[in-house]
């Protein structure tokens, strides 16, 4: 699997996403640089976590009018795979990639704590590793994940299983949601199921050495499903 | 001229920072209070002159980059 | 043009200048200096730029070690932890700007120790914080603690360095006066560090990162002086923090640095241009031209004494080689930040600022940077504690465990750490709530433990003993993870120092701290010095706040407290005398804050911490804490709470309950083994005391014939008081 | 009544959001921009139907809570 990071500026989780992929893949990665109009030939295209534009007006706004964009835009249409993580998914969102919007957590507080998430589908390029109703223990690290899209989007969404992950307790059940997310979303797919948007940090959970390797699934399935 | 951009949260979508300065100026005794939302006011200086065509540019702000269709809202006033 | 202010000793004195200060400089000068020079001077002579008053003793600091790369005197302090690599650290105060504007204060706190530490090469992978705010029930306090967790996670979390530890405790002398002191740790290449003292003549000078704005201007004089009832109204143009320009900074110049461009780097900090211009040309030894229409405003027609005194955050001074200046231009134009040849390196030995075409200012560096007065201050010791004399015992063990671990000094600070990104860098192995925080060296096993500590209350009761008793416990705490510790850097937070008792206070830390550096081979490297902590004559507990690095050369061999299985034994290590003076328990319990801190003998300190640490580096050790605040059971408990394992307790034959499970005698540590023969065994062969207590297991915390309480209950306890006081009504 | 509370930065006082914002136009072309600034809004339901009353409530809120003094200024609207 050949992967690229796409770096904006303020992005600060780069490199914690690098490692995972090389760790699951045995490939390092290779970084772009939000300026560039054209990314390489590659497998998957990351969006990693971090504060681009210093998250000002509101989170991922500014990252998506990027030149980098454009070439993101058309290569998911081409059916590359795209995974945003944290500020990389709600660039997704302002970019139209990803339906929804992530607006301030209903604490009104940054969260970083480990939460559970419960997978929604093993039957994506992102979760084959999974068995679906898996409960995996990822932290999470934001200030704006409360997801939110009107009703009849979010039917939609779940209706064409189109939600990846949600947020609840230790046991599977309903009941713990970090941030007010609709219907406890922590993650998306777009129609295809090639583009993915998740608020967790799964690249935070990926070594043994630091924390679980609740996340590395996720990974592990990209790399199985890219060959 | 001036533009003062107001964005603010659709009515329906939950807005927690209206809610908990509700309650804080509950809190501190005042009464009487119906909804409180918050919302973001952009001021921008603009070299266009004529309030026309300087509305129509800031529109296209706001559809590009400076509200969310999907939660959000915006008005604009131009001052001379 | 701006108006010519008239410079006599009534502005003098406006600026901070004492009357034999002001007359220092006109005979300095042989005439009286222009607005801006005024205005120079006295940000360099101010405390916080010169040290005036803390110097003189600051040099009984031990600063040296084998594995001491760059000791005080730098932007930040560095130690060898091998590889190659240097650990590179300090710790600041943003005390008075946070207690202005709490958020933006703390944040550009923040920014401004990050700003050092990666002036010296070094990409920041650590931020750690020590809080110090008033009574709990202080109509100020929770609006404080709210803004400045929110300006430190704010800043940090932007950046992307994860905040990993800290402290934060409560009580009514920081009332008027809170303390907000933060650390930053980062990792350089030995042989790439970069320093501040400027040389080359004829290289040029030049500034990056944000414009210049009138923001803060004169903030080091504002630090310098104690706040009076009018001072929430004098307010001054408050630093608003911009963490994405600093982000960018940061890469740009860790970019700019991987080349040989830079000569000399300073951050410009308090008394921005000012300060960064007259210390690296201080240092250097050599003079330095500065054309202030060059530099890069954000408002209109700045003049030179705005322009020399702003405190405009995220800017950076260098001192390129000549010829580099287009390499490192589209360096920074590529990071879309600020860039401008300001100035020249001369031979004059001068600082020199034209602007508008016009000399403004013609100083000579000399004086600016290492003449300013040096005080040497009366001191008064402060009065030996009287003995406690007996003590009640508590009607109820259990009741008073419960009240330790619900006062706010004692709960759980998971309401603070949840709002910092602890782990992004992916390398945080051990997250806060322990002894030390453990991080990894990115691609190795190695890994830094870091702390921060001090005892206030200890420090107030008897200097010495709190000094030495802050080194110590922090030490200790890195001890506990498994790590060697190896250096300090401190934060030293007093009252106002023309108080004699108050340069009593601030000598007698000093010299505990001395004692217990030289012990423990535990060198100072780098400081901050915050005097003046005081609101209309009333000071705030000394606070000579330490922060410690350590290393643990394989992950394999951390610990952490938790106890995670059932059947360990539980072993107190280090002497128990029951020492209830300036204790927890003395203040929670029973109302009352006297009597003297708890003894300081360092070479037990020594020998058990060296124990300690050999045991758990021989694997028979599975959780380990150190004894301080609220003793053995509150060690007990946290140690319970954090792993969801009970335990069951003891009591030795003879023992008064309250003294033994909360006095807080000092060089203790509570380890969980499951091995106990063979730890007692090593412990008495380093003639180290030590007790079997009891064993791990269950839900429930016993203590025989006292109490049993579930994990759940003490739980919901610890973790709701700051929840609760952070939700109460009112700003 | 409803009050709308335009909260702003103060002169001087650096505005890293309204600095960003201006940039990320810039970078889609928009030419002709002065500076531009980032506020808060805030609306307010009361109870009150004295649009004098209601002035100096909110007044008396912005003073205590919504803005704050040391780097923000406000002004008030009152709408029927
Ligand atoms: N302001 C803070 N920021 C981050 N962590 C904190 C803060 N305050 C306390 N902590 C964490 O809470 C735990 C308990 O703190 P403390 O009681 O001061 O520990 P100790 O007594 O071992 O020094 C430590 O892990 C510390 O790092
Ligand atoms: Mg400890």
């Amino acid at each position: 699997m050949k992967a690229a990071v796409v770096i904006f500026p303020g992005s600060n989780r780069e490199h914690d996403i690098a490692a995972a992929l090389e760790a699951s893949s045995g490939r390092k990665p290779v970084f772009v640089w939000h300026g560039e109009a054209e990314i390489p030939p590659v497998d998957l295209i990351v969006l990693p976590g971090g504060f681009s534009h210093g998250d000002y007006l509101r989170c991922g706004a500014m990252a998506a009018h990027s030149p980098v964009m454009r070439a993101v835009k058309t290569r998911a249409e081409q059916g590359v795979a795209v995974l945003g993580v944290c500020n990389g998914f709600q660039i997704l969102t302002e970019a139209g990639l990803l339906p929804g919007a992530l607006l301030v957590n209903a604490g009104r507080k940054f969260i970083c704590r480990n939460v559970n998430l419960r997978v929604e589908t093993s039957q994506s390029l992102f979760t084959n590793r999974y068995e679906r109703d898996q409960v995996l223990s990822v932290p999470m690290a934001h200030n704006e994940g409360n997801y939110v899209a009107d009703g009849d989007e979010l039917d939609r969404l779940e209706g064409e299983g189109l939600v990846a992950f949600r947020y609840c307790r230790a046991d599977g059940g309903t009941g713990d949601n970090p941030n007010g997310s609709a219907r406890d979303i922590a993650g998306v797919f777009n129609r295809s199921k090639t583009v993915l948007g998740m608020m967790p940090h799964p690249e935070n959970a990926s070594d043994p050495a630091v924390g679980s390797i609740d996340g590395k699934g996720l990974f592990d399935s990209l790399a199985a499903a890219l060959k | 001229m001036k533009a003062r951009v107001r964005v603010t949260l659709k009515t329906g979508v939950l807005d927690p920072q209206g809610k908990a300065i509700g309650h804080a100026l509950e809190g501190m005794g005042f009464a009487g209070l119906g909804e409180i939302r918050q919302g973001k006011l952009i001021e921008i200086d603009l070299a266009e002159r004529d309030p026309a065509k300087a509305r129509a540019q800031v529109e296209e702000m706001c559809r590009k980059l400076l509200a969310n269709p999907v939660m959000e809202r915006y008005a604009i006033d131009i001052e001379g | 043009m701006a108006r010519e202010v008239r410079v006599d000793q009534a502005l003098a004195a406006e600026y901070g200048l004492k009357p034999d200060e002001y007359a220092r400089i006109l005979t300095l000068l042989g005439r009286t200096p222009n607005q801006a020079e005024l205005g120079m001077f006295s940000a360099m002579w101010s405390e916080h730029c010169s040290y005036k008053s803390s110097r003189k003793w600051l040099r009984r600091l031990p600063t040296q070690a084998p594995w001491v790369v760059q000791g005080p005197g730098e932007n930040a302090g560095a130690i060898d932890i091998g590889g190659g690599l240097a650990a590179v650290f300090k710790m600041e105060s943003h005390n008075h700007p946070s207690f202005i504007e709490p958020y933006q204060g703390a944040a550009t706190g923040v920014g401004g120790i990050l700003r050092d530490v990666f002036t010296m090469g070094a990409r920041p992978i650590a931020n750690l914080n020590a809080l110090r705010f008033g009574a709990p029930d202080h109509p100020k306090t929770k609006h404080l603690v709210g803004g400045v967790v929110a300006g430190i996670g704010g800043y940090g979390n932007c950046m992307g360095i994860p905040t990993v530890a800290g402290e934060c405790t409560f009580h009514p002398a920081y009332n008027g006066n809170i303390l907000v002191n933060a650390m930053t740790v980062g990792l350089a290449r030995i042989d790439r560090i970069f320093r501040s003292a400027a040389a080359g003549i004829g290289n040029p000078v030049v500034y990056v990162g944000s414009k210049t704005g009138r923001d803060g201007i004169h903030g080091a004089t504002m630090a310098s002086a104690e706040f009076g009832e009018g001072s929430e109204e004098k307010r001054p143009t408050v630093q608003v923090g911009d963490p994405f320009t600093e982000k960018l900074l940061l890469e740009a110049c860790l970019e700019l640095m991987a080349s040989d461009a830079i000569v000399a780097i300073q951050d410009m900090g308090a008394a921005g241009l000012t300060s960064s211009s007259c210390e690296m040309a201080g240092k250097g030894g050599v003079g330095i031209e500065l054309d202030l229409d060059r530099v890069p405003c954000r408002e209109t027609a700045m003049t030179a004494y705005e322009i020399m005194l702003s405190e405009s955050q995220e800017r950076m001074l260098m001192v390129l080689k000549a010829g580099r200046e287009d390499a490192a231009r589209r360096v920074f134009e590529k990071w879309e930040l600020d860039f401008a040849v300001i100035g020249r390196i001369t031979d004059s030995g001068k600082v020199v600022c034209r602007k508008d075409g016009k000399v403004a200012v013609d100083l000579p560096v000399g004086p600016l940077a290492d003449e300013a007065p040096l005080y040497d201050r009366p001191t008064k010791p402060t009065p030996k504690a009287k003995p406690l004399g007996k003590l009640p015992a508590p009607r109820s063990v259990g009741d008073a465990l419960k009240t330790l671990l619900a006062c706010p000094d004692l709960a759980s600070k998971r309401w603070i750490w949840e709002q910092y990104d602890h782990l992004v860098m992916g390398n945080t192995v051990q997250r806060p709530g322990g002894d030390a925080a453990v991080v990894r060296l990115p691609g190795s096993r190695k890994a830094l433990a870091l702390t921060t500590d001090c005892t206030p209350r200890y420090c107030q009761a008897e200097p010495e003993a709190g000094g030495a008793q802050a080194v110590a416990e922090c030490w200790r705490n890195l001890t506990a993870v498994g790590a060697r510790p190896l250096a300090i850097t401190d934060c030293l937070n007093f009252g106002n120092p023309e108080r004699p008792e108050i340069m009593g206070q601030f000598a007698g830390c000093i010299e505990g701290m001395r004692a217990a550096c030289l012990a423990l081979d535990f060198p100072v490297v780098s400081g901050n010095v915050s005097l003046y902590n005081e609101t209309s004559g009333r000071g705030v507990l000394p606070t000579p706040q330490i922060g410690g690095v350590g290393v643990l050369d394989d992950l394999t061999f951390g610990v952490g407290l938790a106890l995670r299985q059932p059947d360990l034994a539980l072993i107190l290590v280090g002497e128990t005398k029951g020492h209830l003076g300036q204790s927890l328990y003395l203040r929670e319990v029973l109302g009352r804050e006297d009597g003297p801190p708890p003894p300081v003998d360092l070479a037990a300190e020594r020998r058990n911490g060296d124990t300690v640490r050999a045991l758990i580096r021989a694997g028979m050790v599975e959780a380990c804490h150190d004894l301080s605040d609220g003793g053995l059971l509150v060690a007990l408990a946290e140690m319970a709470m954090a792993g969801g394992q009970g335990a069951r307790i003891a009591l030795p034959k003879g023992a008064s309950p309250h003294a033994f499970l909360f006095g807080e005698d000092q060089a203790r540590y509570l380890i969980a083994t499951s091995d106990p023969v063979g730890t007692l065994s090593v412990l008495r062969a380093k003639d180290v005391s030590a007790q079997a207590l009891g064993e791990s297991g269950g839900r429930t915390l016993t203590v025989e014939g006292h109490c049993t309480i579930s994990i759940a209950e003490l739980r919901a306890l610890h973790e709701s008081t700051l929840p609760a006081l952070m939700a109460a009504p009112g700003r």
